[in-house]
């Protein structure tokens, strides 16, 4: 059963994420990533992280992509149309060997070394919603408030930025 | 070295006139021109009222501690240099003393006439005053350092005062010239100074002072071997502060300040600290016998060669001022030849007599209405009778003629150069004494015989000047008269108190110093001989001068015109030492400064090739990494991807 | 087959290498932000691999912070592309050179 | 107060960043800022006071010593002390400071706010770079001086001020990059970045040659070092007034700070092995910079040549590797700041009000401007050394040292020439003054000249009084730094005895042949 569910879960990633690259439209590409996200979802499930499959759900490809296809909505005309032009055919190899040297790399590293398998037995409870939150409460507190301050901070940002001709309060 | 009596008072010699300065230089136009004439007037006086009571003190002590100290404070105390803020009187610095205040005093008096109506009035008082006080520094210092500091600040006053009137570009430039080549001379004294820091601090015990005139020559064997370096080294430095070869050029550019600053600082005091430095290291002179042969060559040469230009000289202040760098030649001989003493009197009278002509010249001036042009004057001998027989006094003294002052020591000088064998420098010595007679009565013959050459509406102008500038002349008249006569020396049964006041000052020189005359026959019938010949010398000189300026015009017109009028121009221009000194240094050192250094090393060499040619190459560089910087994000951002995957690929080659 | 770690991590790979090279290959603004969260996810499915392999749940506390910190990317991100878009009417990076100089 | 007292070098150093931040973020106008900037200067002088009257170090060392561990565990530390050396120089700065924001009042009009700050922000790396003690704390104040100095020249500078704040950034930059690289290696070695560790350190004789050049170039550098030197021109040409003073009154002598506290100590076979070539660098330096002064038609280009010539005395003074003449370079360095800061004040003065600095505008000063004039003078005189002003002191110190030199090579030439730096000194000086003050009023832009307001005289006369004061009493300064001098020296190990050997031994009465020549006398130092 986990196998399969890893395959169908891997494949629907990868789909999603190619999907989301090919795409000419900007909308149809940030569907495919919901898709690929929705997926991502089920690979930290299969992980034994269902708090963190569940988020994944919800603040992915939730709210933030939905932010995206907000932004993209309001942007409308230029965002929605295809791009111009593709890339110089030219071009595609230097794209493409990078990548594909990792690949290639990785193919004969497993090749050679074979492959390892998870061999630590997990408490009970593991990537429960308690279990997240004992740590983030406690040993992971100090990291807890600064995220929150970096995300306040963000807050500010975005506003300040969008905030039209600087009418901003202290200016 | 003995423990010396503390006198409290030396402190408030020094610094009265600097309080003088300080108030009226602070107060400046808050001050009424009356107030501040007066206060500095008093300030000097008062200098030289404690001077007096400190001399009279001294009288009432045994000869071996004459030497009172007044020690305020440390002033550099490092390890084991130590140099004192202190001050020191003796023998030597007594008569310094009393001398520069005593006419330091009358010229201040004579200066509130001769300034009355002068804008910087208050100006001229506080650098005045400045002046007496660093030039009390200087004659009081208890140790070379504080003698190094009135060196300076005299100076520096004298800087300031020459340029006094600023207007005219003359006097400013003459003003630098004064400093610049005063500070020629104390590379010199400074470097002669290290050497006896660097000689003595190893040997001093905890709380010697290095610089300490008590201290060095109570160590003076220690500074024997390197006695030559430093005694040259040091003449370097009063060459440029006395005006000697070849470092004389400024003096006579100094007669651009006012008439009363020529007086005081280029006649009557600055200019002699030179001398009395060089009597003050005696016990170092006299541990040199090549130095003192240097010291006494230079004075000698020093007193003919400006007594010849004196000759050919129009400036009334131009005269006096080659005639004064002539007879500072002869204090410096008169030390050459191991005779400080005399060569601390004939400061003396110089000062009296000199301060009085310059004043009497300042009259003159005035009268003319600021003309110095002698060529233009005349017949002033019935219209200025106060000034003409202060002056004639004046020329009378410095030719020598007896029994005035300057005949005591000049001859003195002479005879101790004849006895210590120096035979060739009396000569020269003896030749110097007739110029010298001969352009003094050159000078008096243009200016108070003969007719007045001047315009109608100058002459108009002639008056004698007001008391305050004619007492001060009378007074210095007196003294040019009976001021020798503290020193009339044994053969004409006199008691050469003056030589006897110094003797302890000096007693390391007379006993090893005046080696020739160790040997040399005192024989007072050559001293008669040759007191005579100089008077009568001095006379002819005396006479030759008034007949051919006054008499017979005619006589000087074809010296002028002698040799195609050649050595007159030579003369007149002064041997053309200056224009040699500009051509041979200051034009080629301001071309090198500015072609070589500035635009060629510095524009060019290091900025051009090095520093923006790094540059260039940098540029060269950029402008190939540029192709990379092509502000397109999906550019770096697979840069970024080829980085990465290198550095992948090298992980997992490499481990 | 059974499935190992391996499988994971060489399914992040892939999701990382396709964000990576859609990064590259996209001249859309928007698209290419999309992308930056493609390799996002995919370095906490790493991170939810290592924590899985050693049981430790601070794997699952470091994805919650990369969730924080991709939104706080995507909030100011998307802002900028707005301001952008205010001023120069287009999103296309291909465009927007003011990077040079 | 003891929350003062006990972090005193914190405060002083951290105050005035305090309040640069503050004016960046809390103030508003520039009114507001000049006054805030100016009190905040003035509190840390009187701050450093503190500093001023409480040291009594009697071995010279390190008192208010604040360390705490900040990185890898206290192999890093935040480190600050102060000694004989630092306070002299700490008391510069701090005293310069309040000076300096004031000499910019009316100067600076536009982005009053940020120049304030970029002036405190500027003094806190400089106070920070004399207390660290930590190499790598250091390394973060110096490089920090450079970011406000550099905004200083780019930002509020003349015509070509991108170029020269550019060159002063890339010069100074090079230097420093060299030092870093020396600073790491040592770093491995010592296990710690404590100077202390680094002192501790016995290197091998050819790693402490490389080390020692890598030290040297950064500070000779910013000294500068003849022929280091041509970014000293340009930057203080096109730096602002304050700009200006700062550099030459208290940057120009991290260079020579920065020598004798870590170049000079840590490597004594280093300086054994380049104190001749430096000593040389030096007098061409003096004689050169002098040379090069003289022909400058731009006063401010005239007074940073004399700069290069002065600093020239320094290096000599440092590299005669006598107590005498290291002491001499420290009241140098201080006279130096004194009379060279008022000299571009004053220069400022002059610019703020005719826009030019070329000498052959002016002519006749004097008479429009004769309070000017006087101040003018007298820091002239200082700077050209007359016996009475502080500039003195220091040139008699170090040629006197020189002189007595036992490990340079021909000390009694190299201070022979340095000496002429002297002469030099006057006629550039002089000359300048003529040409300025003297002669004719003759340009009509000269007519209506206003002399110095009360602010004018505000910022000089403090100076002025400072320069009569180091000169007629230098033991303040010289009682602070003796035994700091000799604990800074104690790793050169110099053989104290020079020319005893000379002198035949009858003239001595024998046995005093081999004492030192600079001792300190036992319980001399302790006063």
């Amino acid at each position: 059963m986990e196998t399969f569910l890893f395959w169908f879960c891997g494949a629907a990633m990868v789909l999603g994420g190619l999907m989301t690259v090919v795409q000419r439209s900007a909308v149809v590409s940030a569907v495919w990533l919901i898709f690929a996200f929705v997926a991502a979802a089920g690979i930290f499930a299969l992980l034994h992280a269902p708090f963190v499959a569940i988020l994944q759900v919800l603040v992915y490809a939730g709210a933030i992509m939905v932010l995206f296809l907000f932004v993209i909505m309001m942007l409308q005309g230029p965002v929605l149309e295809g791009e111009r032009r593709r890339m110089k055919p030219a071009l595609w190899p230097a794209v493409a060997i990078p990548p594909l040297a990792v690949l290639v790399l990785v193919g004969t590293r497993i090749a050679d070394h074979g492959t390892a398998a998870f061999t630590t037995p997990l408490p009970a409870g593991f990537g429960s919603p308690t279990h997240v939150a004992e740590l983030l409460l406690g040993r992971y507190l100090l990291a807890f408030e600064l995220i929150s301050i970096a995300l306040l901070v963000a807050i500010i940002g975005a506003l300040a930025i969008g905030k039209e001709e600087r009418k901003l309060p202290w200016k | 070295m003995e423990t010396h009596a503390n006198e409290t008072l030396l402190r408030w010699i020094v610094l009265a006139p600097l309080l003088g300065a300080a108030v009226i230089g602070l107060l400046n136009r808050r001050l009424p021109r009356r107030v501040a004439g007066l206060l500095a007037c008093a300030t000097v006086g008062l200098s030289f009222a404690l001077s007096v009571v400190v001399f009279l003190r001294m009288l009432g002590l045994d000869p071996e501690h004459r030497r009172l100290t007044d020690i305020l404070a440390s002033w550099v105390a490092y390890g084991n240099l130590r140099i004192d803020i202190g001050f020191a009187m003796d023998q030597l610095s007594a008569v310094m003393a009393l001398v520069v205040t005593g006419v330091g005093f009358l010229i201040h008096v004579y200066s509130l006439g001769y300034m009355a109506h002068d804008d910087g009035f208050r100006r001229f008082f506080a650098y005045l005053n400045l002046f007496i006080f660093s030039m009390m520094t200087l004659v009081l210092g208890e140790n070379l350092v504080m003698l190094f500091v009135g060196w300076e600040g005299v100076g520096l006053c004298s800087y300031l005062l020459i340029s006094f009137w600023f207007d005219g570009e003359a006097n400013a430039v003459a003003g630098k010239k004064a400093f610049v080549v005063n500070r020629i001379g104390d590379f010199g004294f400074l470097l002669g100074m290290f050497l006896i820091g660097v000689t003595l601090l190893p040997h001093l015990a905890p709380g010697e002072g290095a610089f300490s005139f008590a201290v060095m020559q109570h160590h003076a064997p220690l500074l024997a071997p390197v006695a030559t370096a430093i005694g040259l080294l040091l003449f370097l430095g009063a060459t440029g502060k006395s005006a000697q070869i070849p470092l004389y050029i400024w003096l006579p550019d100094a007669m651009a300040g006012p008439t009363p600053v020529s007086a005081l600082i280029h006649a009557a005091t600055m200019v002699t600290a030179g001398v009395y430095m060089i009597a003050r290291m005696n016990f170092l002179y006299v541990l040199t016998p090549t130095a003192m042969a240097v010291v006494a060559a230079v004075g000698a040469a020093t007193a003919i060669f400006a007594g010849t230009i004196a000759l050919a000289q129009n400036d009334i202040k131009k005269v006096l001022a080659y005639s004064t760098v002539s007879q500072l030649g002869y204090m410096m001989l008169a030390c050459g030849v191991g005779a400080f003493a005399m060569g601390i009197f004939h400061v003396m009278t110089h000062a009296f007599f000199k301060a009085l002509l310059f004043l009497a010249s300042g009259s003159v001036i005035h009268a003319m209405s600021h003309e110095q042009d002698m060529r233009v004057m005349g017949g002033l001998r019935r219209k200025l009778p106060v000034t003409w027989w202060t002056f004639l006094v004046g020329t009378l003294a410095i030719a020598g003629v007896f029994p005035l002052a300057g005949f005591f020591s000049k001859d003195e000088i002479l005879w101790k150069t004849w006895s210590s064998g120096n035979t060739v420098l009396w000569v020269i010595g003896f030749l110097a004494a007739g110029l010298t007679a001969f352009y003094m009565m050159r000078l008096v013959s243009l200016t108070f015989f003969g007719t007045n050459r001047a315009s109608e509406e100058v002459r108009h102008h002639i008056h004698e000047s007001p008391a305050t500038m004619t007492v001060p002349l009378v007074i210095l008249a007196v003294l040019s008269i009976v001021g020798g006569w503290v020193g009339i020396p044994a053969f004409m049964g006199g008691g050469a108190h003056f030589e006897h006041w110094l003797e302890p000052v000096f007693a390391g020189g007379h006993a090893a110093g005046t080696h020739g005359a160790a040997h040399a026959v005192h024989d007072t019938t050559m001293e008669w001989i040759l007191a005579g010949a100089s008077v009568a010398w001095g006379v002819l000189g005396l006479l030759l001068g008034w007949i051919v300026y006054t008499r017979r015009l005619a006589v000087a017109e074809a010296g002028r015109r002698f040799a195609g009028g050649l050595p007159y121009r030579i003369l007149e221009n002064k041997y053309y030492v200056d224009e040699a000194y500009d051509g041979a240094f200051i034009r080629p050192g301001y071309r090198l400064s500015r072609t070589v250094l500035w635009k060629g090393i510095d524009a060019g060499l290091i900025d051009g090739l090095l520093v923006n040619g790094s540059a260039l190459a940098v540029a060269v560089v950029a402008s190939v990494l540029r192709l990379f910087q092509n502000g397109m994000v999906r550019f770096y951002a697979w840069s970024i991807t080829v980085g990465l995957t290198v550095f992948v690929l090298y992980l997992s080659f490499s481990g | 087959m059974e499935v190992t770690m391996t499988h994971y991590l060489v399914l992040a790979a892939l999701l990382f290498l396709t964000g990576m090279t859609g990064f590259i290959v996209r001249r859309n603004a928007i698209v290419m932000l999309m992308c930056v969260e493609l390799m996002l996810a995919a370095t906490n499915i790493v991170f939810a691999v290592f924590a899985r392999a050693h049981a430790d749940g601070g794997g699952h506390v470091f994805i919650l912070m990369n969730f924080a910190i991709a939104a706080a990317e995507a909030a100011i991100g998307l802002a900028i592309l707005v301001e952008i878009y205010r001023r120069r009417r287009t999103v296309n990076v291909d465009d927007l050179k003011a990077l040079m100089e | 107060m003891s929350f003062i007292t006990d972090h005193i070098l914190t405060w002083v150093t951290f105050l005035p960043l305090l309040g640069s931040l503050l004016l960046w973020t809390v103030v508003r106008r520039d009114d507001h800022a000049r006054v805030f900037a100016l009190a905040v200067a003035l509190a840390d002088f009187v701050l450093s006071l503190h500093l001023w009257f409480r040291y009594d170090g009697p071995g010279g060392q390190d008192m208010f010593t604040e360390k705490v561990a900040w990185l890898f565990g206290g192999k890093i530390n935040y480190h600050l002390a102060c000694d004989g050396i630092s306070l002299v120089l700490v008391m510069l700065t701090t005293f310069l400071g309040p000076l300096v924001i004031l000499s910019a009042w009316k100067a600076v009009t536009e982005r009053v706010r940020d120049y304030m700050a970029m002036l405190l922000f500027l003094q806190a790396a400089m106070l920070g770079t004399f207390f660290a003690r930590d190499m790598l704390l250091f390394y973060v104040f110096w490089e920090a001086m450079l970011i406000p100095m550099y905004f200083i020249i780019g930002i509020w500078g003349g015509q070509r001020r991108i170029y020269a704040a550019v060159k002063f950034f890339i010069f100074t930059m090079v230097g420093s990059v060299f030092m870093l690289v020396a600073i790491l290696w040592m770093y491995f070695q010592a296990g710690g970045m404590g100077l202390e560790q680094f002192l501790a350190l016995d290197l091998e004789r050819q790693a402490q040659l490389w080390l020692f050049g890598a030290f040297i170039l950064a500070f000779a550098i910013k000294v500068p070092v003849f022929p280091l030197h041509t970014w000293l021109p340009d930057a203080h040409v096109e730096a602002p007034t304050a700009g200006s003073v700062i550099l030459a009154g208290v940057l120009l002598k991290m260079g020579t700070y920065g020598m004798l506290r870590f170049a000079m100590p840590l490597f004594p076979a280093g300086v054994e092995a380049f104190a001749p070539l430096m000593s040389i660098l030096a007098v061409i330096g003096i004689i050169y910079g002098a040379l090069v002064a003289l022909v400058q038609p731009d006063i401010k280009k005239l007074v940073a040549y004399s700069s290069v010539s002065h600093l020239g005395f320094v290096v000599l003074g440092l590299f005669s590797l006598t107590p005498l003449g290291v002491a001499g370079g420290i009241f140098q360095m201080l006279a130096h700041g004194l009379s060279t800061g008022a000299l571009f004040l004053l220069v400022g003065v002059i610019y703020e009000r005719r826009h030019t600095r070329e000498i052959s505008e002016f002519g006749g000063l004097a008479h429009r401007m004769p309070g000017y004039a006087t101040v003018f003078m007298i820091t002239m005189l200082a700077s050209v050394g007359l016996p009475g002003l502080a500039g003195f002191v220091g040139e008699f110190m170090i040629l006197l040292g020189t002189f007595g030199s036992t490990t340079l090579d021909h000390p009694r030439l190299l201070t022979a020439l340095a000496a002429t730096g002297v002469v030099l000194g006057a006629i550039y000086m002089l000359w300048m003054y003529q040409r300025m003050f003297f002669g004719k009023l003759t340009n009509e832009k000269n007519r209506d000249l206003r002399d110095l307001s009360v602010r004018e005289y505000a910022v000089l006369l403090p100076l002025v009084v400072f320069m009569f004061w180091l000169g007629v009493r230098p033991g303040m300064v010289l009682d602070r730094v003796e035994a700091s001098v000799e604990r800074v020296l104690a790793p050169l190990a110099v053989p104290a005895s020079p020319h005893a050997d000379d002198y035949p031994q009858h003239a001595l009465g024998g046995g005093t042949a081999d004492a030192p020549v600079f001792v300190v006398h036992e319980g001399e130092a302790h006063r």
